[in-house]
């Protein structure tokens, strides 16, 4: 048993924190959220520049880290300061699938990703999907000039600014079956793709994507992608648990101060019992899911059963402790915490929204069960 | 003991659904039905239209051109209103300032002011809240300083909703500092918005909306007849007042509504390949919610008929206000969840009337996640939870 | 909507209420259960001479009641009282059967009954049951002699007591299937009955039974008990749920005045925020379950799926609040509360252990719900 | 990072399993197997063998005796222990007053009473709590009076857990009633529970067991050269030996026991023609504290691994206590519901030795009632939930 940080990965930590500190004030946060990309192209580059984006790849990928360590401390730190920029878009889900199924492309675009050059999207999830990861009706057909996609995907993370979509679609079976996905890149100006982008409630962009005959390159051989986008997801959800994780360190922050300040009743806020009790259930909520993220960093690269269980596990904590510390930091602070002006409810809306993204704690609570009685 | 309505109350619900299935606007009833931001004349012309009625100013006696209802009735017509997707009617003139006055205004101020609530000639907003009483209403700052016959108001005033709709304000301010106790030396002032000296200040809250505001007060003259009730004597104003805002606070009707509503779209839809609604552990989840809604039903109308029997309401108003806000919460909860992804798209301008374009994702999607930030605001305004947990502790458990 | 009680309960009330205060201290309610019957049956014909009993049952069953509001009065005045006499096995499950399908014994036996001269008991669960309803396994099969029985049936409770068992059985169909259901009355000295009573963990009595070629008289047409079954269990449920009110009641009165009396850190522990909040939370739970109560009560005559949902509900509501106030009324009573000494763990596991008895919460929620889906 | 054993790590707990499934007696594991009662005999026999071992001590140096386990080890070697049904060690003599005794103990007391702890000679109990003084440990009443060579020691101790077992008691007793604190004052003492004036009575719980007692001291004379530590300074003691009692608290093994007992049995019953480890309601509550679980135990390494590498636990132990004691009381929760209308039998005597009649309802039905009310005290004892969280609120949140 080992839980101190290596060298590199405090050194990446120290990187991350000093530069959000001094460069990234939520002010500038709103700014760049507020941009017709949804986030600031210079600073995304400098953080680029930095290695942030590069610690989300293995070194085969172009990247510096890419294990579940180097993810987990870097979307956590991204979290603390609500980061709007396309991490996750580009460094996980636009990555992965590059990393894993490789292509002639691969390597350069790896490369550009990295150095914050080329945006990167996965326009995974359809209309009628929900959360199910299977769930794909877009079809693939070949050509004599080459694959061609049809059809829809919903709220596609960063989808609007991206320069390459990895795409799934169906080349064979029903549904939702997991034989017979493919994934496929796409170019951003590719014939017969239309984009819709629009703003997410918590300051993000996604857009909605439809293919028409739209043609695409494959990445690996068609129809045996899903332990792929499997991998993608379980990627996604640790970065997104973590950073909630962020995002819960900060209101705590927030929140306790205001308890240390705000006066009521002759007397700080803080000294009130019912409000310290309350505020300890928090405080041990946000320790359990640090405990699950670590647990979901090191099973990352575990067998899938064992890292998919530790993944819906922490995914789970994640939505449960997000909401719970969303909703109690704004009572805590009452209507104050309903301001916009106020830094609270900013990082409140992003901690119920990221639920909402690659299964809510239902449905990985429902698939850490299954995962369960599977083995 | 019996929980269903008598012929009579049944007669007087058709009534109600009757006159509002009728005279209901077709355009405000689909705005409020597709939670899109409703106009300042949108309120005043539904106003106009309840106040023609009768139905208005609900406590006021029907001499003063009140409808007269019981509480019984009242309840029957609110659940109605709700149901009818009807606006809800702009408390501060017709359900505060009205009963406060007609129980502690001067002739004057009755003559003067409840004509002009009931033809909407007023619209008023409540100058209660500062930045530094929140809960603690008593620790409120605003000075009125008595020169001759005007008081000198300074002071901000927070939390002011749809005051930049207002041309009046009912405040409380602080006539006597050095008073012993924080909540005496408090007097109950009518505001005229246009006097010199009164800024409103928008407050956008964190789904981008302006609905309340700030309102600064610097120098503001206020002529001596606009006190109601004594000097210093504000408090017991603000207390009787309070206690007409605590019924209703549960907002069993908004519950029940919201919960119709999830119903529709868990219907609609689907996970794993089956509606939602049937979904193994977000059915359950229904399933408690409307258990706890069917007890709060009853639980209220405990209450409400505690009341037409003519029986003081005491903290059980603060239990029902607890239960009745964490209910409607955990509906827009589940609602927000029932979307999926599709609560994650936010075009604000999709809110505003004539806004055309197809929604992104389904149609019932688009107000849910803004709704469940909203609704935060329940269980912190008209007395925070932890404030009405205080009262029952104190005054119902004997702690 | 009226919510005041009729002149006639306001009586029944008071009757119980006083007997109980005057006549049925804790320490005799401990005795009684101590007792090779389970209770004492001298309270118990004292109890059915004020008509406690009576009140279960409609005039037309010999009763004086036999309303939701009468069986919620009775039981929550019960409640109140911790009593151990066998009300529910007598005059709700012995007795609604033999009302409902009458038969040649019936008026003769639910006379005495309600006198508190004949114990009676329902057999319908079953080892393998659990809490599904129309769960039977034991036989009836007429031959030349008559119907005989064979089965087990499992917790029945008083069933060592009863002098007459209700005892379900299947003249066809499946394990599970509502057809095909009976109800028999059996002599406590049948032939083939084997009784093996018990006592159980909050102090009541109960027994395993065996039925072997068991002699019994059918009550009603056999296979068609089913509808008779539903209603008992809804009125039991009712029962149950209006006497965890009562329970309810007393654990918050005994917790208020320790809250109001113990001192730790040099003031009543009821001052402290957290527990008051806590306490209010308990309290308003309650009023929840008596809203749930009045609501049962009220449609326990209306059609089947609008009275089951209500049950349901209630029952439901009694889990969830029974649980919640036992576990809060212990913490906040510290050691003391978990004495055998103290009155209050002694309702602590009443409150607990009604979730047991005719289905727990989890069972009526999702009863509930699968009733809703129905209409 | 690492959450895996080391090879040396995992070496370890294999030597500790081979040697549990060499030397527990089968008699004594399915007693604890079973829930049934240990005697006093059992306890002694099993004590004997780990010390034969060197294992009964774990904290000791092994000069003295003691295992000298590192925090990691000593941790294995509990969860090994839980995992192979063994006794758990009675942890007055062995993790209590010899850590205490080691750090404050004179070289007599030292020389005395650690071999008896190791041989079995002493059976040592707590005398902290009181009547008065539950959670508030520094309001303690029991008075000390100094005369000549002897402290005179009058007062009443409760939970005494085992206190029937026992022939030594140590005790917190107020020497100083005058002092200007109330944790001041207060001294460590070693009584011999044969003196005169000793009284134990027994302390029956909600299940009907005899484990703890109250132990009524009247006048009993107890040797000077029995203070540990100085007069007046027992509050530094009892500090010392809380820390010592707080790592462990969170009982991971116990709930992770209790969850894989909970799977095992959830798979036998039966709930509408399937396992109820199947039924969509209740698998998904094993699921969820399933995860809360694999969460706790990570959480509870990382305290292992701190304190391994020499760090000091502050308020983080706890919040382990909170969360672990909720955990266990949760699955406790889960375990009782798991078997339907058989949680209600209760026959005492089933619990003792040698009680062979056939169990009423499945065999594992029998103690799952009686464990969920008998564990409503772990969020009372050792500090109750409520006062860790005012530690925590005041020592990490600084409030």
């Amino acid at each position: 048993m080992e839980f101190t940080l290596s060298e590199e990965r405090r050194m990446l930590a120290e990187t991350a924190a000093r530069y959000l500190r001094e460069r990234y004030p939520l002010e500038l946060r709103h700014a760049n959220a507020a941009r017709a990309e949804g986030f600031s192209p210079a600073q995304w580059r400098e953080m680029a520049e930095l290695g942030l984006v590069a610690a989300l790849l293995p070194p085969e990928a172009g990247g510096l880290g890419g294990a579940g360590a180097d993810i987990a401390l870097v979307f956590e730190h991204l979290g603390r300061a609500l980061v709007v920029e396309p991490f996750l878009a580009t460094g996980v889900l636009g990555a992965t699938p590059l990393w894993r199924l490789g292509g002639p492309e691969a390597g350069a675009l790896l490369e550009s990703a990295a150095a914050g050059a080329t945006l990167l999207a996965l326009a995974h999830g359809e209309p009628e999907g929900r959360y199910a990861p299977a769930h794909v009706a877009t079809t693939a057909r070949e050509g004599a000039a080459g694959w061609r996609l049809a059809g829809r995907k919903a709220v596609v993370l960063n989808g609007d600014a991206a320069a390459r979509l990895v795409v799934s679609a169906r080349v064979s079976g029903a549904l939702t079956d997991e034989d017979g996905l493919a994934l496929f890149l796409v170019e951003a100006g590719a014939p017969g793709l239309t984009r819709r982008g629009y703003g997410t409630v918590e300051g993000g962009r996604a857009a909605e994507i439809t293919l028409e005959d739209c043609p695409a390159a494959p990445l690996g051989a068609p129809g045996t992608a899903f332990p792929v986008i499997e991998e993608v997801l379980a990627r996604a959800c640790l970065a997104l648990s973590a950073e909630v994780l962020g995002l819960a360190e900060t209101a705590k922050g927030i929140t306790l101060e205001h308890m240390r300040t705000r006066k009521q009743f002759g007397r700080p806020i803080g000294q009130f019992q019912a409000l310290q009790h309350r505020m300890v259930e928090m405080v041990l909520e946000i320790e359990q899911l640090r405990s699950a993220v670590m647990l979901a960093a090191a099973r990352l690269g575990a067998p899938r059963r064992e890292r998919e269980r530790a993944v819906s596990a922490a995914k789970n904590l994640a939505g449960r402790v997000g909401r719970l510390v969303a909703e109690e930091c704004i009572q805590i602070h009452g209507g104050i915490g309903m301001t916009w002006e106020h830094a609270l409810p900013h990082y409140a809306k992003r901690l119920v929204m990221i639920d909402h993204l690659f299964g809510d704690s239902d449905h990985h609570l429902a698939r850490f069960r299954d995962l369960g009685m599977a083995g | 003991m019996d929980l269903d309505l008598s012929p009579g109350e049944a007669a007087f619900r058709d009534e109600v659904r009757a006159w509002l299935a009728a005279a209901l606007p077709a355009r405000i009833r689909d705005k409020v039905r597709a939670q899109k931001r409703l106009t300042k004349a949108d309120h005043e012309a539904w106003h106009a239209l309840l106040a023609g009625r009768g139905w208005l100013c609900l406590h006021w006696p029907r001499a003063l051109g009140g409808a007269g209802f019981t509480p019984v009735q009242k309840h029957i017509f609110e659940a109605e209103m709700v149901a009818a997707d009807a606006p809800r009617i702009v408390p501060f003139g017709p359900n505060m300032l009205g009963p406060v006055l007609i129980e502690f205004g001067t002739a004057a101020q009755k003559a003067h002011c409840l004509p002009r609530i009931l033809s909407g000639a007023d619209w008023w907003c409540q100058g209660y809240s500062e930045p530094g009483a929140g809960s603690d209403l008593a620790s409120l700052a605003t000075r009125a300083v008595r020169e001759g016959d005007h008081y000198i108001v300074n002071g901000q005033k927070t939390w002011t909703t749809l005051g930049h709709h207002a041309n009046a304000m009912f405040a409380l301010v602080r006539t006597d500092p050095a008073a012993p106790k924080p909540q005496q030396g408090i007097s109950f002032l009518l505001i005229d918005m246009a006097s010199p000296g009164v800024e409103v200040r928008p407050i956008v809250t964190l789904d981008g909306e302006h609905e309340v505001n700030e309102v600064w007060l610097t120098d503001v003259r206020v002529p001596v007849e606009n006190l109601v009730g004594r000097e210093n004597d504000g408090w017991t104003v603000a207390k009787y007042l309070l206690g007409f805002e605590r019924t209703g606070l549960a907002g069993t009707a908004f519950s029940r509504q919201g919960f119709e509503h999830l119903k529709r779209i868990a219907r609609i839809e689907q996970a794993d390949g089956r509606p939602l609604a049937e979904d193994p552990a977000f059915s359950l989840r229904m399933a408690e919610v409307e258990i706890d809604l069917m007890a709060m039903d009853v639980f209220n109308l405990r209450m409400v008929s505690a009341a037409n029997a003519g029986e003081a309401i005491g903290p059980e108003a603060s239990l029902i206000k607890i239960k009745g806000t964490e209910l409607r919460q955990r509906i827009t909860d589940l609602l927000r969840r029932a979307v999926g992804p599709y609560a994650m798209p936010f075009v604000p301008e999709a809110f505003d009337e004539g806004y055309n374009d197809a929604p992104i994702g389904p149609g019932h999607a688009a107000p849910l996640a803004r709704q469940y930030f909203n609704m935060r605001k329940l269980s912190i305004y008209g007395g925070s939870n932890e404030i009405q947990k205080n009262i029952v502790a104190k005054t119902m458990l004997g702690l």
